[in-house]
């Protein structure tokens, strides 16, 4: 009990994991392209939360300042992303993931 | 308990940041209902002056000069019926409102009326306003999106478009009038709102006039930017009526509809708190450098209780030319009792005990109510923008514009800071 | 501040964004789960709150929640849904997909199972004040040139998503 | 012509390929919209918010004025043209008066000329404020609708004072006048002139020169005069177009050939040049019945017409220029009391044929601003 109440960096650590997992499982499992997409953010998320919260352990800043680089990349990564989907949509007129099969002959 | 409610009292803090919990929830609800109030006089404001602009009179029988209209009107708006399409999708036709009216109201949190009189000081404030009035977008996309009909689609995404593309040009005017505020022997800024203040207040200049004209026209940017980012006239476009009849709140009804027009009314304040706060001094008087000295701060503190006499004797005149008829009686009455609160407020805004610690407020609520005024003339002269000439403006004009004011105003801080105070 | 409130706090945001997590990935209708999303997003913007990050809350916010969500329910409204919703929606592997997260969260619980006592008991103190400017002077100096690769990145990807997107180049 | 309520007769310049679900619309503007005056129904179909095509779905307000007129006594129908163009009631009778009085073979005496002139031309102006304050409420500005029914207001009142009615005034009759004119009826159309002209120069303070305004009409609906002319466009829209076309002094009917006006002229035909030229029109009309005012003449003011009108045989057409455009009347006799045939060429339901190729590759927000400026009422359109 008095280490459940006393937070400590291993409890933000096992929340990023948990997250991560969710965002796995959805990469895994769903057919739909957004639902993939959004699965990744969900990942991405999980590590800022790993990266800030290694970075109050140590007490610099060097985690906060990659947490701000990957939510550039995020935002870079669903601008693609996006983008890709819609000129998917357009020739195919469907956002299953696993109809994206024209390299399978 | 009575001690830690006590207490706060003599701090020169902001009960969030004293960590006054019991001061914290005074605040909220004195904010809140504040608010609650200023919307409803803006919408009696905007039919009274837009109807005068308009010759004609406007609301005039509820209440004398239409003075109750507002609570005449959301009465109306809580009985209405409330109607969702069958094939809405309910759940998030049901929360979109809720998420714009949080957005517009959270950013309250961080807006200084006084050097105490805010809920809390957040070191990140400019951002976190910035950030939490851009989630209103969500709460637009999602009515759009829900009430599953073309004309809420379109709005929508014209509104969204809007407000992201527009955001740009606004976060560039912020920066470069945060960028202002390091101008100080430490060479630090800061992105707390009250630190923002505390900082026009140390240079002694507001930061409109700060390097002119560089200054005015980040302000200018800004200023073009909080209407279109509030979509008000002239860029209404999302709620085009003679296009889109409402735009994205066409579906909607009765007190999910008043929520959208609570939160526009809302929004409209919160920027404009934004533009006073970073631009025009915030709390401060006017002429705090040109007209200072203890003879000048007596005499600006005496201004709120002789605007409140003002309007008083408004009263009082208009209860005079009333028509002289058994009909206008009640309204008569209605209005010299009004005239004579209005004095009382004033007679007591005289009192120095009172008016120190209220003209801070005073003056942060005249210059929030000057912008009120604005958009409600841009509203009774301008015609509408077209959507892809509303993209031009935004991407073409203002952003370019905010870059380059960007860019000199660092240059000429920097000048600054190596050729003056090296 | 009064001990109790850190760890209300915690779980009280983590069971936020945990069960946002799960909505996010169960929901049928994309809105939902884009919902559900932003929900989570926010909860981590006040977690980040929690540890002394307020600026990396203020760009979680403005960023993720302002705008990366808002591409997304766009482009969910331009890709038409109502079919979609009424199809299959997990794919074939789902399965061998879910073994293989079991397996990856069997990893992370042996790690840190084993792994907890190398935690540093409390966490060193951290000034909130000046974190903004601390933050700035390690993106414009110590990180410059990461900064700028971002930067290109944006640049390549706003290229990348308008070639995608555009009917005729 | 193939059934209206399918887009399937519109050689639509479709992409090849959809590019998504969601940006090929089809929408469906009015019959109740608030941009539509009146009950006019759109179809329009979207790329986006570019107009790929539109049809008008029209006849929601048919009342079969023309079929009427064909049980009606010549002067028993003269009431109904009112209810066609209802913004112009009394351009609408002059035409009609003035095509029977052709049909048989009267004048009217001088002194009814005069004041129907002056009555139509204050028309004009009523018809022309209406059309700018509602332009421009489309386009977003909603101050000058409330200045420009404020001015009306004074026509009306003058309208009200002649014959009593203010809309549908029913103000001539078939040879002349009904009522001699109130006393002190100069006085207040001067007065009224003298009220108006600072106001024209008030409106257009609020709009020609306002950047949001030009940049809503400039390029906006542009149409050639060739496209005009082959489409049978007529009036302001025309003028605007470039072409110097007014019946007024093309063909003079009643006795407009004793005035002095200009007739202006656009370049560029678009919404900006009709704008333009329609403010100009309505300083021509004070011009003219300023002139028609003072040189008001004494004497009769109805010709000897029979009590039972029996037109001989024939067939006549005879058109004026309405505010809208050309307003024609074609008559056909068969020695009854009553007209054989009543065919009556409005010219809102003609120049609506342009909206089509006003708005293509324009975007949504243009087709309102088109819709204002072609300045259509739909009891014409529909009669």
């Amino acid at each position: 009990m008095e280490s459940m109440l006393h937070i400590t960096t291993l409890h933000y650590l096992v929340l990023g994991a948990a997250l991560f997992l969710l965002g796995v499982i959805g990469v895994l499992t769903r057919r739909n392209v957004v639902i993939v997409l959004m699965s990744i953010e969900l990942i991405l998320n999980a590590v800022n939360l790993n990266l800030v919260a290694f970075s109050r352990m140590w007490g610099g800043l060097h985690g906060q300042v990659f947490a701000i680089f990957v939510i550039t990349d995020a935002a870079a990564e669903a601008a693609v992303g996006l983008g890709i989907l819609i000129a998917f949509f357009r020739n195919k007129e469907t956002v299953n993931i696993d109809e994206v099969n024209l390299l399978k002959w | 308990m009575l001690e830690y409610v006590k207490s706060y009292l003599t701090s020169s803090q902001t009960p969030g940041a004293a960590g006054n919990m019991f001061w914290v929830l005074v605040y909220i609800l004195l904010i809140f209902t504040g608010l609650a109030i200023a919307v409803m006089l803006m919408t009696w404001l905007e039919r009274k002056v837009l109807a005068h602009m308009q010759v004609r009179l406007g609301p005039m029988r509820v209440g004398p000069h239409g003075l109750l209209q507002p609570i005449a009107d959301s009465l109306k708006l809580l009985l209405k019926e409330d109607i969702m399409p069958a094939e809405a999708d309910s759940f998030i036709f049901w929360i979109a409102p809720f998420i714009v009216v949080l957005a517009a109201f959270t950013v309250f949190v961080v807006v200084p009326f006084g050097p105490t009189h805010a809920i809390t000081d957040m070191n990140i404030g400019i951002l976190f306003m910035l950030g939490v009035s851009s989630l209103s977008v969500l709460g637009i996309v999602m009515a759009g999106w829900a009430s599953n009909s073309h004309y809420p689609l379109i709005g929508a995404l014209r509104s969204s478009a809007q407000m992201v593309s527009y955001e740009v040009a606004m976060g560039l005017a912020v920066v470069s009038a945060i960028l202002m505020t390091s101008l100080n022997a430490e060479g630090t800024g800061t992105l707390s709102m009250i630190g923002i203040v505390q900082a026009q207040q140390a240079q002694g200049e507001w930061f409109i006039f700060k390097f002119f004209p560089l200054g005015l026209i980040a302000f200018f940017i800004f200023a073009v930017a909080m209407v279109a980012e509030t979509n008000r006239a002239p860029f209404d476009l999302a709620e085009a009526e003679s296009e889109l009849t409402a735009g994205f709140h066409t579906e909607y009804s009765g007190f999910r509809w008043s929520l959208f027009f609570l939160s526009e009314y809302t929004a409209m304040i919160a920027v404009s708190s934004i533009a006073v706060t970073l631009w025009l001094g915030g709390w401060l008087r006017p002429f705090p450098n040109l007209l200072n000295g203890a003879i000048w701060d007596k005499a600006f503190s005496f201004l709120p209780g002789i605007a409140f006499l003002f309007l008083a004797a408004m009263c009082f005149y208009n209860t005079v030319r009333m028509p002289k008829h058994p009909l206008f009686r009640v309204q008569t009455i209605g209005l010299a009792v009004f005239g004579v609160f209005l004095g009382l407020v004033g007679l007591v805004l005289f009192v120095p005990a009172v008016s120190i610690r209220v003209q801070d407020i005073f003056w942060f609520a005249a210059k929030v109510a000057g912008f009120m005024y604005l958009y409600i003339w841009y509203r009774g002269t301008f015609p509408r923008y077209r959507f892809d000439q509303l993209m031009q403006m935004g991407w073409k004009v203002l952003l370019p514009m905010g870059l380059g004011v960007l860019i000199l105003t660092a240059s000429v801080a920097l000048l600054q800071q190596k050729l003056w105070h090296p | 501040m009064a001990p109790v409130a850190t760890p209300f706090f915690f779980y009280l945001l983590s069971g936020i964004m945990l069960i946002g997590g799960i909505l996010v990935i169960t929901r049928k209708n994309p809105v939902h789960s884009a919902l559900a999303l932003i929900v989570t997003l926010l909860a981590q913007a006040s977690i980040y709150l929690m540890l002394y990050a307020p600026f990396v809350a203020g760009v979680q916010i403005i960023l993720y929640a302002g705008g990366i969500m808002v591409l997304f329910l766009f482009v969910i409204m331009l890709v038409s849904i109502d079919r979609v919703q009424k199809e299959r929606q997990f794919n074939s592997q789902w399965v061998v997909g879910i073994i293989a997260a079991t397996a990856l969260g069997g990893l992370f619980m042996a790690v840190y199972t084993k792994g907890k006592d190398i935690f540093p008991e409390h966490a060193l103190p951290m000034v909130e004040n000046d974190n903004t400017q601390r933050i700035a002077t390690m993106l414009y100096g110590q990180y410059m040139f990461a900064f700028e690769i971002a930067s290109l990145l944006l640049l390549v990807a706003i290229i990348g998503a308008v070639v995608m997107a555009k009917k005729k180049i | 012509m193939t059934d209206p309520h399918t887009l399937s007769h519109l050689d639509l310049e479709t992409p090849e390929k959809p590019f998504l679900d969601a940006n090929e619309l089809v929408i469906n503007m009015g019959p109740q919209h608030p941009a539509t005056h009146g009950v006019l129904r759109v179809i329009l179909r979207l790329d986006g918010e570019k107009v790929l095509g539109l049809e008008c779905v029209i006849g929601y307000l048919h009342r079969g004025v023309e079929k009427i007129g064909e049980h009606r006594t010549y002067t028993m129908f003269n009431p109904y043209v009112d209810r066609m163009d209802y913004v112009a009631a009394v351009s609408n009778g002059l035409g009609y008066c003035e095509t029977v009085e052709k049909l048989l073979n009267v004048e009217a005496p001088p002194r009814a000329q005069y004041v129907r002139v002056i009555l139509t031309e204050l028309n004009r102006i009523a018809s022309h404020q209406l059309w700018l304050g509602t332009h421009a409420l489309d386009i977003g500005a909603i101050t000058p609708l409330f200045y420009t029914f404020r001015d009306r207001e004074e026509i009306l009142k003058i309208y009200e004072k002649y014959c009593g009615a203010r809309l549908t005034t029913h103000a001539f009759r078939i040879g002349g006048l009904q009522y001699e004119t109130y006393a002190g009826f100069e006085k207040d159309v001067k007065n009224f002139l003298d009220f108006f002209r600072p106001k024209i120069d008030e409106y257009e303070e609020l709009l020609t020169t306002n950047r949001i305004w030009l940049e809503r009409t400039k390029n906006v609906g542009k149409i050639s005069g060739e496209d005009c002319i082959a489409l049978g466009v007529t009036g302001p829209v025309l003028r605007a177009s470039g072409v110097k076309w007014d019946l007024r002094k093309a063909q003079p009917y009643a006795n407009y050939k004793n005035f002095d006006f200009d007739i202006p002229t656009g370049q560029n035909g678009d919404t900006y040049d009709r704008y333009l030229v329609r403010m100009v029109e309505m300083r021509q009309s004070v011009r003219i019945i300023e002139q028609a005012v003072s040189a008001l003449p004494e004497g009769p003011i109805i010709a000897k017409v029979p009590k039972v009108m029996k037109p001989a045989v024939g067939e006549v057409y005879h058109s004026i220029e309405a505010p809208k455009g050309e307003l024609g009347y074609f008559i056909v006799s068969d020695g009854s009391t009553q007209p054989y045939r009543v065919r009556v060429r409005p010219p809102s339901f003609v120049n609506l044929q342009a909206l089509d190729l006003m708005c293509r590759g324009q975007l949504v927000a243009d087709v309102i601003a088109v819709i204002g400026t072609l300045d259509i009422v739909l009891g014409e359109v529909d009669r």
